[in-house]
């Protein structure tokens, strides 16, 4: 293979694989800017895969086309509340937040697998006839060269996960909700002087952290998945979890090393094609993305200092 | 009058019965008896010798993934390694088993080393990171489980076995299990394991509560610039946190390797042994004795679990979910409290 | 529940709509020969795979409910099975089971032989069976499939429909097992076509679409146009990037062979299917045949039972007829009949794969 | 009280086990600055967060203007024109100054924040009230002195016209204080009244026009501070007698115990605070290091208790050489050190107090043997120490986190007094604390002086190293750049030295 072909093999493995992490991992950054670690975005990721998984069985009929798109927009909301549950224990209760992060883990999947023996009389759905499916990026495709490697064969979703990860960025860096939101996970006490409402940031950043842990689950179902059982998440969750930290709790960066596990992932698939690299033991190939993860934290990533307050209930009136 | 250590008590139970009540909801309102559902999960678990010896052998591991996690906690670490810990603590002790051939004074308790410096070592890998260059050791933990799951299947397949999915027997010499235990339990695989658990565990509650060593990791897991402070070598009790942490679960390993299996499967996902201490840990209060408790109560739902179908037709999925509420209704222990002190004002 | 009973009722008309009939019917007869109710129990183990797992701990269950039927039992009383969602879970609920008075008790997949063994071993007065390995002991049967057979005629058919000249073998977890298919599936492509080459390729898992879509989208890529996967959920990867590169250009080549049971359900997309055909293992045949024999106490304790083409334990699904066009069919028959014949005995390891490419 | 902006009326406020006010009133006029005076713990922190909403009181009343208020949380009270000056810092140091001012009242331009706009209003603000501070700087590379500015910006920017000061000069030093007052005067001319706490009766004498005082959560009464005196204030506050002129005998100096010879240190930006430093202090003297903070004194420190490493010199203890010596290493030579950040270094607040009064010793008989700890020798340790500095603490098993700071501070002086060191550091020891507590550290100084150890004293506080030390040692931009003695010195000729003005030969004497 060309260098060329490489390339335009691995970049749209690499989007697709990397998207549901984007999301999630955006998610993560959100909640733990706010002072609420997650664990538990594993679990939301579970919800939002049983979820857009149901919904696409039980509707594909009624939305044609739109199915996907829908499912994952409930898969949002319906992971969202269930969130909910994180906020309550870990804001109000002043429950551990990573104890209430593994309980969401237990539960989502508990649930999830309960509930399709239930409605489906079995431990897996059948397959979704609504999927989302790859295509060419109108006008950027025609691109010389870039078109076919970054435009062609490649789904909206990764795209949409990127401009997330923009957007998210511009929230948290450049309005005053997202100042708000960093000031409660650095120093709530001082946001609570201010007049910030350090409980209610907190829900809502555990919230955001929900639904798009919910549409991390959803895509990810419905790209690659196509259905719903016990392993169709598993280990995911914390593969974001993983990359809000590489990513040093910032969008950007959070994307950023999403990307570099979904090029690690490719890239260990591809080199058992290319020339060279095919006489090397295969678990090597299969181990190279979390040693490649691990010497990058080492080598140039190094310290990375999590929100002040992580992990902290707020009480008022403490220091 | 509540004095703190009724608290300790009473919480931790309250949330458990407050568990069990939500999966009675549920099943109940799914149509299912939760009555004949609770017993059928008290026979999975304790219905007669057997299932006793089981639940015990599921009890086992537990405890040391649990007294792994919880150890890290207390420096102030987060060890989401264990998972991977177990693996390469299973593999050596299965390694030893099945290749050495030594009396078993000797074999067994090597088996068992191994396991433990295996685990050590693959904590030690982010022990050492964090200490050094301040890498978060959860990222590094995380990573290490995969790297373990992958690595020890190929050994198996391509070192211990020729492309075969299962390493051999490990040798009479190397193993836990006892016939008399067997003979007792109507051949349970219930093994010796949990006797060297409760025997960690006794030690780890000694080391951490009663030693200097157990001072230094909880002034350092409190606050790491005064224990430089006072002298304390941050960064040395950082590795030692995590090595001790690794080989403990290492040690949960051995169990599944030199008792419950006495082999190696290759396995194509996590145990989840290692996730499930966690889980343990937190619900024991990242103490040794409190491990020990929630590492029971886990064992007995697991096991029990798998007799709810057969027995009263419910999914055994439902005692994840009663799982995830006992341990909300710990987390919220705060709560708890609260209505408690509520109600003895109502009381008075 | 009632879904379920659907898709699974089809997918057996799928399967049965491949030829063997006569067999079903064969089953059927001596349903009518003795229908009154026996106290005769049977149960079984699945791995963690699930009694609903699309793949052989399906089947195997299907056998089970079709056997207790003709018999007039029903799930709890004369039948049933117990889940694992773990490896520690194999014992218990063996142990389970054996203690709640089965007479026999199968255990499904590879994965149970230990435990299998073990129980045995301690409760010689029931019978046990295993499917897909061997374990020791005279109350214990073994259930193996020449999946080799299976997976060279399939691949018969990938080397006809690929024009590419270049197809692909996605597999779970090496192991001698898959490599079974692996061998059979590379022997087949071969012996139509030597200058097919043939993409081999391992996920290390089960249960990893990610994986699986992966390695399946570089394939295509690099103009693979058929893939057979004996992969588990990993291929559920698979089947997402064969029908995505169906959708987005609905002429263009890229087939699934599916595994286990027919996969045609798995390769709709719209009105079309990318399921070529499938390696249909017919663990519900054996089944069936083993708790019969058992019921008629002529359990064959301690042997070798090796299902394959000569007694249908092992077929090629045909659903997908405007794929699988006669001429496909008809060289596959032939192939079919040499293997019948042993004019020709399909390797199943690398060095009979050498020495068989060798003789072509 | 026709014209008094804050009437606060027999204000009640409980914490579990403790009644920190108990039916006290304050009445603030409009325009003055009225000082809050009480011993550690005696409940002005309460009072004000009451005040500022952040806590409710359980009985009393509060009026703004003659206007019954209920202040249920810190908006409404900057919708009153309230604004605090917490004693602990309330800045997030990953923001810079405008954001900090900013936060949580944002100029908005297309629902992005407007920060050109803002840093214009801070800068006009800083400007009219002669607060300089650099808008686009992030707190945590910032002096001390600057982050008070900052909190007293965010109170104006919020539009305040009554400011709470607690205990704004705690950690400020003698020129940053000068300005401060400076501030002060000129926001009372702009109109706004002020309440201020502070420790140093000086400063009340100088700013303040009236004075209430409290005495562990009682309301002891109002005083116009013209008429009144620092000891009747002292008294008035303590309820008994405070002299303030520690008077000690002179020091008889022997034997050289610390000799320091061009020492150099870098900070842990890299860049050298220490610069070539010479020092000598010897059994039997208090060397009393005078000089504005930022000058090296902290990285000094912290490089003869080897908790950082120098870059090049030797420090010398009874002429042993410990330079680079392990914390431990030092430790055990015979130092004992009292860390300027209590909260920080010098205790692990989550731990009961009596664990961290053997934090060095832990390792040691009695407290523990062959690594197994004695509880039963720490705590009884922890009981005599807590006796003997009338530590007020619960039981020797309370969480350290809820000891008020002077307790703190008198847990950790016992700790480190008691190991009876070859020399003694003590780091900004009376911060932040009453009137009585400082008297009793100063006295068991002198003590540990008497008893023939070398103590090393570093402090921001001129009057604090006049009274205390033997000898002065001025620090000036890393290096000492004169060694006088009290008696022969005074205060201007201080300030000077330590602005680097007026150099002068280093004599040793
Ligand atoms: N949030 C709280 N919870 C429990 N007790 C508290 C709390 N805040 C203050 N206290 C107690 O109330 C009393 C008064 O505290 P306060 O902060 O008012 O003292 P202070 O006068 O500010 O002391 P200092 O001069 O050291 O600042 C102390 O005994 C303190 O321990
Ligand atoms: N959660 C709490 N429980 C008990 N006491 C508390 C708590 N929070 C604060 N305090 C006490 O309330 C008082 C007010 O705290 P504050 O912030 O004024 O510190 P401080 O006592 O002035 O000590 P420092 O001057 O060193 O800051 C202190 O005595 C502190 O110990
Ligand atoms: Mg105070
Ligand atoms: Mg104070």
């Amino acid at each position: 293979m060309s260098f060329l072909d490489i390339l335009q093999s691995i970049v749209p493995i690499a989007l697709f694989y990397s998207a549901p992490l984007i999301f999630t991992a955006l998610g993560g950054v959100f909640s733990e800017r706010s002072g609420v670690v997650n664990i538990g975005l594993e679990g939301l990721m579970v919800m939002g895969a049983f979820v857009g998984i149901v919904f696409n069985l039980t509707f594909a009929d009624t939305f044609g086309a739109a199915t996907p798109w829908i499912s994952v927009l409930v898969a949002m909301v319906v992971s969202a509340v269930f969130s909910l549950l994180h906020a309550v224990a870990s804001v109000s209760f002043r429950a551990d937040q990573v104890v209430s992060g593994v309980a969401i883990n237990f539960l989502a999947l508990g649930l999830g697998v309960f509930l399709t023996k239930q409605w489906y009389g079995k431990g897996q759905t059948d397959m979704v006839s609504q999927p989302f499916y790859s295509q060419n990026i109108p006008l950027l495709s025609d691109i010389p060269i870039l078109g076919s490697i970054f435009f062609e064969g490649v789904y909206l979703t990764s795209y949409i996960a990127i401009i997330f990860a923009i957007i998210a960025w511009f929230i948290l860096y450049k309005t005053s909700f997202g100042m708000r939101l960093t000031s409660v996970g650095q120093h709530p006490m001082a946001a609570d002087t201010n007049g910030i409402n350090v409980y209610a940031m907190r829900y809502v950043a555990v919230m955001i952290s929900g639904a798009l842990g919910g549409i991390g689950g959803s895509v990810f179902a419905l790209t690659i998945a196509l259905n719903f059982s016990q392993s169709t998440i598993v280990g995911q969750g914390f593969m974001s979890l993983a990359a809000v930290i590489f990513g040093k709790w910032h969008p950007l960066g959070a994307m950023g090393a999403a990307l570099f596990f979904g090029f690690a992932q490719s890239l260990s698939v591809i080199s058992s094609g290319v020339p060279l690299l095919e006489d090397i033991p295969k678990v090597y190939l299969t181990i190279a993305p979390y040693v490649l993860t691990i010497l990058a934290l080492a080598g140039f990533i190094g310290r990375s200092e999590a929100p002040k307050a992580n992990n902290q209930p707020y009480i008022k009136g403490t220091r | 009058m509540f004095t703190n250590r009724m608290f300790n008590i009473l919480v931790p139970v309250i949330s458990v019965l407050l568990g069990l009540l939500a999966g009675a909801i549920i099943m109940l309102s799914f149509g299912y008896n939760p009555i004949s559902g609770y017993i059928a999960l008290w026979n999975g678990a304790f219905g007669d010798w057997y299932f006793f010896g089981e639940t015990i052998r599921q009890v086992t591991p537990y405890i040391f993934t649990g007294l792994a996690v919880a150890f890290a906690f207390r420096s102030g670490l987060f060890n989401i390694g264990a998972e991977g810990q177990v693996l390469v603590g299973w593999l050596a002790a299965v390694w030893i088993g099945t290749t050495v051939d030594a009396p078993m004074f000797i074999h067994l308790p090597l088996a068992i080393l191994a396991a433990f410096l295996a685990g050590a070592f693959w904590g030690f890998i982010p022990g050492i990171l964090k200490a050094k260059l301040g890498v978060h050791e959860v990222i590094v933990t995380i990573m290490l489980n995969y790297i373990a799951l992958y690595s020890t299947n190929a050994i198996i397949r391509s070192v211990l076995t020729d492309r075969e999915d299962t390493t051999d027997k490990i040798s009479e010499s190397a193993s836990l299990s006892a016939d008399w235990i067997m003979q007792l339990t109507a051949y349970s695989r219930m093994h010796y394991g949990i006797l060297l658990a409760l025997l960690v565990a006794v030690l780890i509650w000694f080391l951490i509560d009663k030693t200097t060593l157990g001072y230094e990791i909880r002034s350092v897991g409190y606050n790491q610039h005064a224990s430089r402070y006072a002298g304390m070598n941050v960064g040395k009790n950082i590795i030692f946190a995590m090595v001790i942490s690794g080989g403990i679960a290492g040690l949960g390993g051995a169990m599944e390797g030199l008792g419950t299996f006495g082999y190696m499967p290759a396995h194509s996902g996590f145990t989840n042994i290692g996730f499930d201490g966690i889980a343990v840990a937190l619900l024991g209060g990242n103490t040794a004795l409190g491990v020990v408790i929630a590492a029971f109560l886990f064992g007995t739902l697991k096991i029990g679990a798998l007799n709810m179908p057969t027995g009263a037709g419910v999914p055994s999925e439902l005692v994840e979910i009663v799982i995830a509420l006992i341990i909300f209704f710990v987390a919220s222990s705060f709560v708890i409290r609260w209505m408690l002190l509520r109600l003895k004002k109502e009381g008075k | 529940g009632a879904s379920d009973e659907e898709d699974t009722a089809n997918n057996t008309e799928d399967t049965t709509s491949t030829e063997e009939t006569e067999s079903a019917e064969g089953t059927d007869e001596d349903a009518t020969e003795e229908s009154e109710a026996t106290d005769f129990s049977v149960s079984m183990v699945t791995d963690i795979g699930g009694v609903d797992d699309k793949s052989f701990n399906q089947s195997a269950w299907e056998g089970l409910e079709a056997f207790g039927n003709e018999h007039g039992m029903s799930k709890g009383e004369g039948y049933d099975y117990a889940q694992s969602s773990s490896d520690s879970d194999y014992m218990p609920n063996i142990n389970r089971l054996v203690r709640g008075g089965y007479d026999l008790v199968f255990g499904i997949g590879f994965m149970l032989t230990d435990a299998i063994t073990e129980v045995a071993g301690q409760n010689p007065d029931t019978n046990f069976a295993l499917v897909d390995a061997v374990a020791e002991g005279d109350n214990v049967v073994n259930i193996t499939f020449k999946e080799q057979q299976g997976s060279f005629l399939v691949g018969v058919a990938a080397a006809l429909k690929s024009e590419s000249g270049k197809v692909g073998f996605v597999g779970g977890e090496e192991s001698e097992l898959i490599k079974k298919f692996e061998v059979g599936f590379v022997a087949g492509v071969k012996s139509v076509d030597s200058s097919i080459d043939v993409d081999v390729q391992y996920a290390d898992s089960f249960g990893a679409p990610d994986k699986g879509k992966a390695i399946a989208a570089n394939m295509y890529n690099s103009g693979v146009d058929v893939i057979y996967h004996a992969s588990g959920a990993t291929g559920n990867g698979v089947f997402a990037q064969a029908k995505d590169i169906k959708n987005s250009d609905s002429d263009a080549n890229a087939w699934v062979i599916g595994v286990d049971r027919d996969q045609y359900e798995e390769g709709t997309i719209g009105d079309t299917n990318v399921t070529l055909t499938s390696m249909v293992k017919r663990v519900d045949i054996a089944v069936q045949e083993v708790a019969k024999s058992a019921m008629d106490g002529e359990f064959p304790g301690g042997e070798i039972l090796e299902f394959g083409l000569e007694d249908n334990g092992i077929a090629v699904a045909k659903t997908n007829e405007e794929a699988y066009t006669a001429d496909i069919d008809t060289a596959v028959e032939e192939w079919k009949q040499k293997i019948l014949d042993g004019e020709i005995e399909v390797p199943s390891t690398d060095e009979e794969l050498e020495s068989y490419q060798d003789s072509l | 009280m026709e014209d008094s902006v804050i009437e606060m009326l027999n204000i009640r406020k409980e914490f579990p086990g403790i009644v920190a006010n108990n039916n006290i009133t304050l009445q603030v006029k409009q325009g003055e600055i009225h000082a809050l005076l009480g011993e550690n713990g005696a409940g002005k922190s309460t009072l004000m967060n009451v005040l500022f909403g952040l806590y409710q009181p359980e009985k009393g009343e509060i009026r703004v203007n003659g206007k019954k208020v209920n202040i249920t949380d810190p908006n409404v009270a900057n919708d009153l024109g309230i604004g605090m000056v917490h004693q602990h810092f309330m800045l997030v140091d990953t923001f810079t100054v405008t954001q900090n001012i900013i936060l949580g009242k944002e100029p908005k331009k297309y629902g992005m924040i407007d920060i050109k706009k803002a840093e214009k209003k801070v800068a006009e603000l800083s400007e009219r009230y002669g607060l300089k501070v650099d808008p686009s700087a992030k707190i945590r590379d910032i002096s001390v002195g600057m982050q008070q500015r900052v909190e007293i910006l965010k109170t104006l920017y919020r539009g305040a016209e009554v400011l709470i000061l607690d205990e704004p000069t705690a950690v400020l030093t003698p020129q940053e204080i000068k300005e401060l007052v400076e501030i002060l005067k000129s926001l009372i001319k702009e109109g706004i009244s002020i309440i201020l706490i502070t420790h140093k009766l000086k400063e009340i004498m100088e700013v303040c026009d009236r004075c209430t005082v409290i005495r562990k959560g009682e309301g002891i009464g109002t005083v116009n501070v013209s008429e009144t005196s620092t000891d009747q204030l002292a008294e008035l506050m303590v309820g008994r007698e405070i002299n303030f002129t520690t008077e000690k005998s002179e020091a008889n100096p022997k034997e050289k115990v610390l000799s320091i010879t061009d020492l150099r240190v870098k900070d842990n930006r890299n860049i050298e605070m220490v610069k070539g430093l010479n020092l000598d202090v010897k059994a039997g003297e208090i060397v009393g290091i005078a000089g504005v903070d930022g000058n090296g004194q902290s990285e000094l420190i912290e490089a003869i208790t080897g908790l950082t490493k120098t870059e090049s010199g030797s420090v010398l203890l009874n002429d042993k050489d410990i330079t680079n010596f392990s914390p431990r290493k030092v430790t055990e030579s015979g130092v004992s050190h009292i860390p300027q950040d209590r909260h920080k270094f010098g205790l692990v607040l989550d731990f009961p107090i009596g664990e961290n009064m053997v934090l060095q010793t832990y390792y040691k008989q009695p407290y523990s043997k062959n690594g197994i700890l004695s509880y039963k020798n720490i705590y009884q340790k922890a009981n005599e120490l807590i006796n003997e500095y009338d530590v007020r603490v619960a039981s020797e098993f309370t969480h350290a986190r809820s000891l008020s700071g002077g307790n703190q501070q008198k847990a950790i002086i016992g700790r480190e007094v008691d190991r009876s060191p070859d020399l003694l550091i003590a780091a900004q020891p009376t911060r932040g604390l009453d009137v009585g507590a400082i008297e009793f550290i100063h006295q068991k100084l002198i003590e540990e002086r008497d008893k023939g150890r070398a103590v090393l004293l570093i402090s921001f506080e001129l009057d604090e190293i006049m009274n205390v030390s033997d000898r002065i040692a001025v620090m000036f931009d890393g290096q000492i750049v004169a060694n006088l003695k009290p008696t022969e010195t005074n205060e201007r000729e201080l300030g000077l030295l330590m602005a680097g003005s007026k150099k002068e030969k280093v004599g040793e004497q």
